[in-house]
């Protein structure tokens, strides 16, 4: 989904409407909370050492400030061991929560300012400083804006819907491993449940366009849900080839398995062996296709489809929608980069001083910044097009990438290796791809009225 | 504690409930969900008997889930497009409206 | 995972499957019986996580919401139902008691058998997950020839599903 | 097992070739048979690497290939090769080739003939190697299938009954075995034949089967009847006077490749059955009725030699020469049962008669054969005709053809320094020496057979020539290939049968061996 | 020993050779002519100085001692079980003179038939016939081995087969030639089960074997010793059936049927088969097995097997001599001829004088091979006529030809002093005289000698003298028809004959019986004074006199007389029902005809009505009755099953319509049954439980 400039430059100036009750009631809660943990005396005494070893140990960082509030809630706040679990699981939420609502702000920002640069405009600037400020201010008009519901649409559905998005976008970001041993949920399955999760958004998209009750709607999602699925295919099949690598459906397995460097200083990253390039190019043209990006963003094509599923969402509920596509979007670039690019492991012997997360979130961005980029100059595609290019190039290829991974397996993954798997992955690759331009070649453009 | 039998009468529940959407309901797509309840209650059956069986480690109820969920998939997918055909046919999801089998 | 928790979660995941169950086959509005189906399977889906077979659960996940539940509703946007959801009426009500009545006693046979049989009372599960390990080892050996059969049966099922659903050439 | 499987690679490469003889286009002439005898000649290959592979310094079952397959019948996959088998092997090897060379019918389809015949072959290899006796009777029957079809499809005027006849009998002799077999199972649970012949020699397998089954008999007697039911099967198959008389039919209606085939190889199923069941799982009953089964191959012997002289159509006569020949073969099977002292030096009688009929079997193959093919090859250029008095001094005008047939004949009737003396004589040797008598009246058999086969020489050959058939083409180059290995291979073995004999030769003295 | 037996390493080629040649010439074109008597001519003479040199080896060998020089190659031809079969070469006086004998005459007859067949198209085929035959004779003469033997024998049988049906387009020809090879082939059963019985009693078929043979002492004692069916000795009955073979080789009543037939064949096949050679294989084999025909012989008994060798030579030397008599083709009486001699040698072996039999058997062959040649020479000048009724005064025609011709008559029929015949004759005479069983076979012989006499001067008379009878039936083409000499080709090899027909008796006169000590040890002594004792002296002057009463007999019947096709015999117009009997060969072929023949044909018949009619007929009987069986099933089905099944049927479709309601297409409805059916099974059961 889009935010088009023009659009957002068009409210940017609209008074601010009234604070709704329960979010005043939320800060007071979060005010007073705070306030109690200060009035509290052990908090300096627990809490500033371990912001110190934090501070000596920025690896370890995350960690220690995390151990350092434990200690502080269960000696002073806190007995049962149950409700002490409960609120580590709650202080990793609470902070994946943060970090992640500041990179959707921020990318928010960065993404229409580097298309603004791409379409040779200056993007927004008027909001604080250089625009720094301008998600604040979207956020709050999104939060205040009129929630429309249409008449004849199926209410609770409607309702439902971003909920139903934002939640699976939300759960897949636990399974991530940000860096040596900060991976909030250390699940032996972690691939899988990424898709399984993943999966389910296609219900809340189906949610969305069947419960507006518009044909817009309707075609959107369907559209949508067919390209969903469509692309799950070979996203899968790419992620297995690196699962048959890595013999591990964890994610952290799979970041491990990517450690080391060979001759000294080119990192044993999957992106980077003849198999992992292809499989990495096709899992993010896949994972940019999953999340209704930019040129595979047609179901919400506002040329033919006004906005797709969204075109009956309005206010928070298209907040919702819009936080759930960018955290899908982190959530996937997170993944390519722990399946491709060594997750927390740094490009050089030498960079491994900086720690694991700032790596992690540097590539992760890096991709999204890629994103952007595409967004910003490919046209979009046309729909059988992509259906086609799913089902006859995407998925064909991911299995000979699957085949150019066992022969780079077996063949001791050194130069042979490159030597027997390069044309396993190149040949099909140029054989399908050719099939597919000759099959739909365009002959030259011909202007019939512009000349003479 | 969590014995055998809870998630058995889940499952059983599951499956009479599957079981009376197929008999009560006259829509050929209701039908088809409820049997998808049906499976998913066998399935639960057999995740329930592998984990409080004798042998968890031969997975055996695992595997079996795995394939039926496979077989159920392409159940799923077929009957689906039988349905379309049905309904291409008769213009009708009313399963009253196939009996052209009637002794 | 502890007792209490694990009482907890069965009993959200009852409440959530049963209730999403019940909502899938007597919901007036089909989509509603479709989206409510799916929910049932993520509920069943949590049953399987809890009993400790996270591999099949998030298959479950996977195959059942991502893909069977969206293909049922599909289908239903697909085929128009006859006319609009009739309003209750107890004449409705009559003709569907027998099912009903049959459907009930069905489960109250299963429920009783369950509850007089001793052995399925006992037994304490040990904490033993599935092993990914251990599970593909399995699926690649000793349970090969299902596989492929289950391959091949999928393929078949793919080929079948698309001729049926192709449009009839009017020639 | 630690070996590559040789052997069921022998038995499959025939079932591939047919497969893909059956597939290959129809368009080009002659490329089903180019690809059919590809086959042919790749089992060929494959049987003469099985030669060089075999230790013949050994009697035991060599490069033995043995998995479970249905456990609850105790029936295994158990193929084995000793010196008979190999001797079999090599002879199926090179009648098949030599078959599918023959003149084949000219109707269409003759990639589906070309296709059953290399079937027919895998099924006989199959019965040659088995050592089970399910497996084994599977290859014997459904061996009968593409013979049938092969009659039934591309025979002569009257195929359907010829072919009718031959699968019934043939079908109704197996039954009779089959019950044999089902009673020895079910009195000893085994149907390994190796296991069984260990029985049959201790005479534990009569005792078994009067432990299991009473009818209110003597186990001696119920042993001889299932000794008799199985006796039944092969003796059609064989085929034994008076079970014969399907065979002159069959022969005659088949194709000449099929008849080759008949003759060459299916008949000798039957004499593998004597050789590899009846004589020593049932030693013990074989020498109790040893006088009725020497004056039934007596019979055989001398009825079909006097019925061949009566016979005006050569396929016939050759048909009739066929069973005569195989009488031969019984003699020296029954007459190897005899009782005889043990440590007298007498073996040597019985290894003659053993030694005899295994040479029998594959000189008779491989002239009966080259007959049937000179037959057809004169019937392919006279347009069907194969009366004895339709033809006259074709030496005249095919001397080459006449020639070559001539050597096959005197082959057949036991001239010296061809194949088929050396084994007549062996088998006489060895069955005067252990019971004269039969011997002796066997004797007038091979005195009849020269009458009759000189008959053939005398009337087709000879004389002036026939003015129908001045235009008659001699043998030509493709058809000398196809006749002259046969040709040549009958003056070796009759020259120097040394190399066949060793090849067997530990199997025979094992074989006697194991015989009370 | 080995230094003068350097030859024997290559005893085996002496067979090999020709059939070598015999080989190479069967896979060549019929158009190879030179290559043909290059070949065969190069094999024989090759043979012929290989066995001159064994021959003389062996002379030089024997060296006048007591001793019999024998020297046996024996080798393995294959094994089976624990036994292996040996056969073997055998180099001794006997097949010594007999080698060079074979290959002598072979090769003048090779020379004769260069000329004679030179016509013919199949000139190839006929050479390598021959050479294949020289090369089984040889093989005969030289193994040592009872098998061997028989493999050879039945190789010459092939031989003769292929050369007396040489030109198979005469149906008579074919006939002839399965004729002789059946005729054989029944004697050879008899030597096939003798050998057998041999090998089984003795455990090995080689002759000399270091002790161990078959003709050595310990074997033979054992089966002189040995008794079988009736009384026999072993040895004794071993032995008959050996003869068997011998009496169907050697034209042996009753088995000599097919030798006179056999005349079909080209010439000078006759000649080397029939008359020299092939035939005198069973004198041979005798001779060879002579010591096994004479195991059962005590000092002053003698064995009972050469009583019947010695009653059957003589009663067909006389019988055979009595046809002779009657016969009009020149081949045939000197068939007969043959057949008669042949019983001369049988007499000479029954009678215990082998040297005596090899001897006649050798001089025969010389005199019998001129005599078939100068007959094919008669014939070819006649332009194939054999019928001695057209021919006559030839001996103006063809001088050379008569004086060889004569030559050979005279020692056929044993004119005294300088013919071999003359002394082979009087020593078979001589023996048969003292033997001690039966003085009979003596007085048969003399009955034999003065036939010979008489048919012989007949022939010659008939062919020789008078006016050629021919130009009666076609004087239109009287120059054409004339006959004439043959070429030098074939008129050479006569004159060698001669020259050896009169020559080789003066090895074997009584006063230098070389020959005998050569065949059976013991140096010769050249003792005039022998010639002289009184038995030999009247033996010789009652076999001067009764060669004289045959010369005589026959000149006064027939030189007196115009002779002619039209004419009937002059001992035809005397003895008109003898001469008839004679001259149908006493009906012997028609007796096989009535019986033996016409048994096997009916046996043949009812073997084949036996298939036809009986086992078929039984076949039939049996699927006619399981045919009978499914009618009456069928029938028992469709009147009695089918109607209550009918009416049960109607009962079900009545009821069935009252319980399809319950079936109502509705898929759901079904499903109830089923829920309810599994409800009301699982309360059975756990009634059942309960109960």
């Amino acid at each position: 989904m889009q935010l088009e400039a023009s659009h957002i430059n068009s409210h940017a100036t609209a008074p601010p409407g009234r604070l709704p009750p329960a979010v005043a009631i939320a800060i007071a809660g979060i005010v007073l909370t705070g306030a109690g943990a200060l009035l509290n005396l052990k908090a300096p005494g627990i809490l500033l050492p371990a912001a110190w070893e934090a501070l000596q140990n920025p690896s370890e960082a995350p960690l220690l400030l995390k151990g350092g509030l434990l200690d502080y809630l269960e000696q002073g706040w806190i007995s049962s061991p149950f409700f002490l679990e409960l609120a580590s699981i709650q202080i990793t939420i609470a902070t994946l929560l943060s970090l992640f609502g500041i990179l959707f702000a921020l990318t928010s920002l960065v993404e229409r300012k580097v298309l603004a640069r791409i379409q040779n405009r200056y993007g927004p600037n008027r909001v604080g400083p250089c625009g720094l400020f301008q998600p604040i201010a979207d956020g709050i008009k999104m939060l205040i804006k009129e929630d429309i519901v249409p008449r004849g649409a199926d209410k609770t559905v409607h309702l439902l819907a971003p909920v139903v998005m934002v939640v699976p976008a939300l759960l897949v970001l636990a399974i991530l491993p940000y860096g040596p041993g900060l991976t909030p949920v250390e699940l032996s399955v972690g691939i899988l449940f990424f898709f399984a999760l993943g999966a389910t958004t296609e219900v809340a998209v189906f949610m969305a366009g069947w419960g507006s009750n518009n044909k817009y709607s309707l075609l959107g999602a369907m559209r949508a849900i067919a390209q969903m699925i469509s692309y799950e295919l070979p996203l899968i099949l790419t992620a297995l080839a690196v699962v048959m690598m890595a013999g591990s459906l964890s994610p952290v397995a799979i970041v491990e398995a990517q450690g080391g460097y060979s001759m000294g200083f080119i990192p044993d990253w999957f992106a980077l062996t003849p198999w992992g390039i292809a499989a990495f190019i096709l899992f993010f043209i896949a994972a940019l296709a999953e999340a209704n990006r930019s040129p595979f963003d047609l179901p919400e094509g506002e040329s033919e489809l006004v906005a797709g599923h969204l075109t009956e969402y309005s206010g928070f509920k298209y907040a919702t929608f819009f936080l759930a596509e960018y955290i899908g979007l982190f959530a996937i670039c997170g993944l390519a980069v722990t399946l491709f690019l060594g997750g927390w492991h740094a490009p050089l012997p030498v960079l491994e001083f900086i720690p694991g997360y700032i790596w992690f979130f540097l590539k992760l961005f890096a991709l999204v910044l890629a994103a952007i980029w595409i967004r910003g100059t490919v046209p979009r595609i046309r729909t059988d097009h992509l259906m086609y290019f799913a089902w006859k190039f995407m998925i064909p290829a991911g299995f000979v990438i699957i085949l150019a991974a066992a022969a780079w397996h077996y063949s001791g993954a050194g130069w042979l290796g490159w030597i027997i798997a390069t044309p396993i992955v190149l040949l099909p690759y140029l054989i399908l791809a050719r099939g597919l331009s000759n099959r739909y070649a365009t002959s030259g453009r011909t202007y019939r009225f512009s000349e003479g | 504690m969590l014995t055998l039998e809870f998630f058995l009468i889940i499952s059983a529940a599951l499956f009479s409930l599957g079981f009376a959407a197929v008999l009560t309901r006259r829509n050929v797509i209701m039908i088809l969900i409820g049997i998808e309840l049906m499976l998913s209650s066998a399935n639960l059956n057999f995740i329930a008997f592998w984990r409080f069986g004798p042998d968890p480690d031969a997975l055996t109820g695992v595997l079996f889930v795995l394939f039926s969920i496979a077989v159920a998939a392409a159940e799923a997918a077929v009957g689906l497009a039988l349905i379309i055909l049905i309904y291409r046919h008769f213009k009708s999801t009313n399963t009253f409206n196939f009996s052209l089998l009637n002794g | 995972m502890s007792t209490t928790a694990a009482f907890i979660a069965y009993s959200v995941l009852t409440l959530v499957t049963l209730g999403a169950a019940l909502a899938a086959v007597s919901l007036r509005n089909i989509v509603h019986c479709g989206l409510s189906l799916a929910l049932a399977f993520v509920g069943v889906a949590g049953f399987y996580i809890l009993l400790g077979a996270e591999f099949v659960g998030f298959i479950q996940l996977l195959v059942y919401v991502g893909a069977v539940a969206v293909l049922i509703m599909f289908v239903i946007l697909l085929t128009r139902p006859d006319g609009d959801p009739q309003p209750f009426t107890f004449d409705r009500l009559r003709r569907a008691l027998p099912g009903l009545g049959i459907a009930l006693a069905v489960f109250l046979v299963i429920t009783i058998s369950i509850r007089t049989s001793e052995s399925l009372r006992a037994g304490a599960p040990d904490d033993a997950g599935v092993s990914i390990e251990a599970l593909g080892h399995k699926l690649v050996t000793s349970h090969l020839l299902p596989l492929q059969i289950t391959g091949v049966l999928l393929t078949a099922a793919l080929i079948g599903a698309v001729l049926f659903a192709m449009k009839e050439d009017n020639n | 097992m630690t070996h590559f499987p040789l052997l069921s690679l022998l038995i499959v490469i025939p079932l591939a070739g047919a497969v893909v003889t059956a597939l290959t286009p129809s368009t080009r002439a002659g490329l089903g048979r180019q690809v059919a005898l590809g086959f042919s000649f790749v089992s060929l290959a494959l049987a003469l690497v099985l030669w060089i592979r075999f230790d013949s310094a050994t009697g035991t079952m060599q490069l033995v290939e043995r998995f479970s397959w249905i456990p609850a019948l105790n029936a295994d996959y158990h193929l084995g090769l000793d010196g008979l088998s190999l001797l079999l092997v090599l002879l199926t090897g090179i009648i098949t080739p030599f078959a599918l060379a023959a003149p084949a019918p000219a109707a269409r389809n003759r990639n589906i003939y070309f296709a059953l015949v290399l079937a027919l072959q895998g099924m006989v290899f199959g019965a040659f190697l088995s050592l089970n006796f399910i497996q084994w009777f599977l290859f014997w029957e459904l061996s009968l299938i593409p013979a049938f079809l092969l009659i039934r499809l591309w025979g002569g005027p009257v195929r359907s009954a010829a072919a009718y006849q031959f699968f019934v009998y043939t079908l109704a002799g197996s039954i009779a075995m089959l019950v044999g077999f089902l009673a020895i199972f079910l009195a000893t649970g085994l149907f390994d034949f190796i296991a069984l012949a260990e029985l049959g020699r201790n005479g534990e397998l009569t005792a078994a089967l009067g432990d299991r089954f009473s009818f209110n008999m003597a186990p001696e007697t119920l042993g001889l009847l299932v000794a008799g039911g199985i006796f039944l099967g092969l003796a059609v198959k064989v085929p034994v006077f008076p079970f014969h008389t399907w065979l002159p039919e069959a022969y005659t209606q088949a194709p000449t490749g099929v008849s080759m085939i008949l003759t060459g190889l299916l008949s000798k199923m039957g004499v593998y059955g004597f050789l590899r069941i009846l004589l020593p799982i049932f030693p013990e009953q074989v020498q109790a009725m040893q006088t009725p089964l020497l004056l039934l191959a007596v019979a055989t012997i001398v009825f079909s030699a006097l019925a061949a002289l009566a016979q005006t159509d050569l396929k016939r006569i050759l048909a009739y020469s066929s069973i005569n020949h195989l009488g031969y073969c019984l003699l020296g099977i029954f007459a190897v049962a005899t009782v005889i002292d043990p440590g007298a030096g007498n073996n040597s009688g019985r290894e003659a008669a053993l030694s005899g009929v295994f040479l029998q079997v594959f000189n008779h193959g491989l002239t009966a054969a080259a007959l049937f093919c000179f037959v057809g090859l004169i019937e392919a250029r006279s347009g069907g005709l194969r009366g004895l008095d339709d033809f006259g001094g074709l030496r005249k005008v095919a001397p080459v053809l006449c020639g070559l047939m001539g050597i096959s004949l005197f082959s057949s009737l036991g001239l010296p320094g061809l194949n088929g003396f050396v084994g007549e004589f062996l088998i006489f040797k060895g069955t005067f020496a252990l019971t004269g008598w039969a011997a002796v009246l066997a004797l007038p058999g091979l005195l009849i057979t020269a009458v009759f086969l000189l008959r053939i020489l005398n009337r087709v050959f000879s004389g002036p020539l026939n003015a129908n058939w001045t235009g008659l083409p001699d043998l030509s180059f493709r058809e000398r290939m196809t006749v002259a290995p046969a040709v040549a291979l009958m003056f070796f073995i009759g020259i120097y049968p040394a190399p066949l004999l060793e090849l067997f030769n530990q199997t025979v003295i094992v074989t006697i061996q194991l015989l009370p | 020993m080995a230094d003068h037996f350097w030859i024997s390493h290559f005893l085996w080629l002496v067979p090999v050779v020709p059939l070598l040649a015999a080989g190479m010439l069967s896979v060549s074109g019929n158009s190879r002519r030179n290559r043909a008597v290059i070949l065969t001519l190069g094999a024989q003479i090759l043979s012929f100085i290989l066995a001159s040199l064994l021959f003389i080896t062996v002379i030089r060998a024997q060296g006048g001692t007591e001793e019999v020089v024998r020297l046996a190659v024996n080798f393995t031809w294959f094994e089976f079980g624990d036994t292996a079969l040996r056969l073997g070469l055998l180099l001794d006086p006997l097949n010594a003179a007999m080698l060079v004998m074979v290959t002598f005459i072979g090769l003048l007859i090779c020379i004769f038939s260069v000329g004679y067949m030179s016509r013919d198209p199949n000139f190839t085929r006929f050479f390598a016939f021959l050479s294949l035959f020289s090369a089984a004779m040889l093989g005969l003469l030289v193994s040592n081995s009872l098998l061997l033997l028989f493999i050879c024998w039945e190789l010459v049988g092939l031989a003769s087969y292929l050369l007396i049906g040489f030109w198979y387009q005469k149906p008579s020809a074919a006939a002839a030639a399965q004729k002789a090879f059946i005729t054989t082939r029944i004697g050879d059963l008899g030597f096939f089960l003798g050998m057998i019985w041999l090998y089984r009693e003795t455990g090995t078929l080689l002759f000399y074997d270091g002790g161990a043979g078959l003709l050595e002492q310990a074997a033979l004692h054992g089966l002189a010793t040995g008794t079988t069916i009736g009384g026999l000795a072993l040895s004794t009955a071993t032995a008959l059936l050996l003869f068997c073979g011998a009496m169907g080789k050697s034209g042996q009543f009753p088995l000599h049927v097919w030798l006179p037939d056999a005349m079909e064949g080209p010439t000078p096949v006759s000649a080397l088969i029939h008359a020299a050679t092939m035939v005198a294989a069973g004198v041979f084999l005798v001779a060879r097995a002579f010591p096994l025909f004479a195991a059962t012989a005590g000092p002053d008994t003698v064995a009972t097997a050469l009583i019947a060798v010695t009653w059957v030579g003589a009663f067909t030397a006389l019988f055979a001599a009595c046809i002779a008599v009657a016969q009009t083709d020149i081949k045939r009486i000197l068939a007969y001829s043959t057949v008669s001699q042949l019983g001369f040698m049988m007499i000479a072996l029954g009678v215990g004088g082998v040297a005596a039999a090899i001897f006649h058997l050798i001089a025969h062959a010389f005199f019998k091979a001129l005599l078939f040649l100068g007959a094919g020479s008669v014939i070819h000048g006649c332009h194939d006529e054999q019928d001695i009724r057209k021919m006559g005064g030839l001996r103006r025609f063809m001088p050379a030809t008569f004086a060889t011709y004569a030559i050979g008559m005279m020692a056929l029929a044993g004119f005294p002093f300088f013919f071999s015949g003359f002394w082979s004759k009087e020593e078979i005479l001589h023996l048969a005289q003292g033997w001690p069983a039966s003085p009979i076979p003596f007085y048969l012989a003399l009955a034999g000698t003065f036939l010979t006499a008489f048919y012989m001067t007949r022939q010659m008379v008939y062919v020789f003298f008078g006016n050629y009878r021919a130009d009666q039936a076609s004087s239109e083409k009287a120059s054409e028809s004339r006959p004439h000499e043959s070429p030098p080709i074939m008129t050479v090899p006569l004159t060698v004959l001669a020259a050896g027909a009169v020559l080789l008796g003066l090895v074997a006169t009584p006063a230098w019986p070389w020959f005998h000590h050569f065949i059976e040890g013991g140096a010769a002594t050249l003792e005039f004074g022998k010639l002289f004792t009184a038995g030999t002296l009247g033996l010789m002057l009652l076999s001067i006199v009764l060669v004289a009463a045959g010369v005589g007999a026959a000149w006064f019947l027939y030189a007196r007389t115009s002779l002619g096709t039209a004419e009937r015999d002059p001992l035809e117009r005397k003895r008109p029902g003898l001469y008839r009997a004679l001259a149908q060969r006493l009906y012997v072929d028609e007796f096989y005809d009535a019986t033996v023949i016409r048994f096997h044909h009916a046996a043949g018949r009812a073997a084949d009505a036996l298939d036809r009619f009986v086992w078929h007929g039984l076949v039939m009987a049996v699927s006619g009755f399981s045919v009978l069986l499914s009618r009456a099933s069928q029938a028992v089905d469709r009147r009695f099953f089918n109607r209550g099944f009918d009416t049960g049927c109607e009962t079900l479709r009545t009821s069935g319509g009252r319980v399809s309601r319950w079936h109502t297409g509705n898929i759901q409805t079904y499903l109830a049954y089923i829920g309810a059916g599994l409800v009301l099974l699982i309360v059975f059961f756990a009634w059942i439980q309960q109960a």
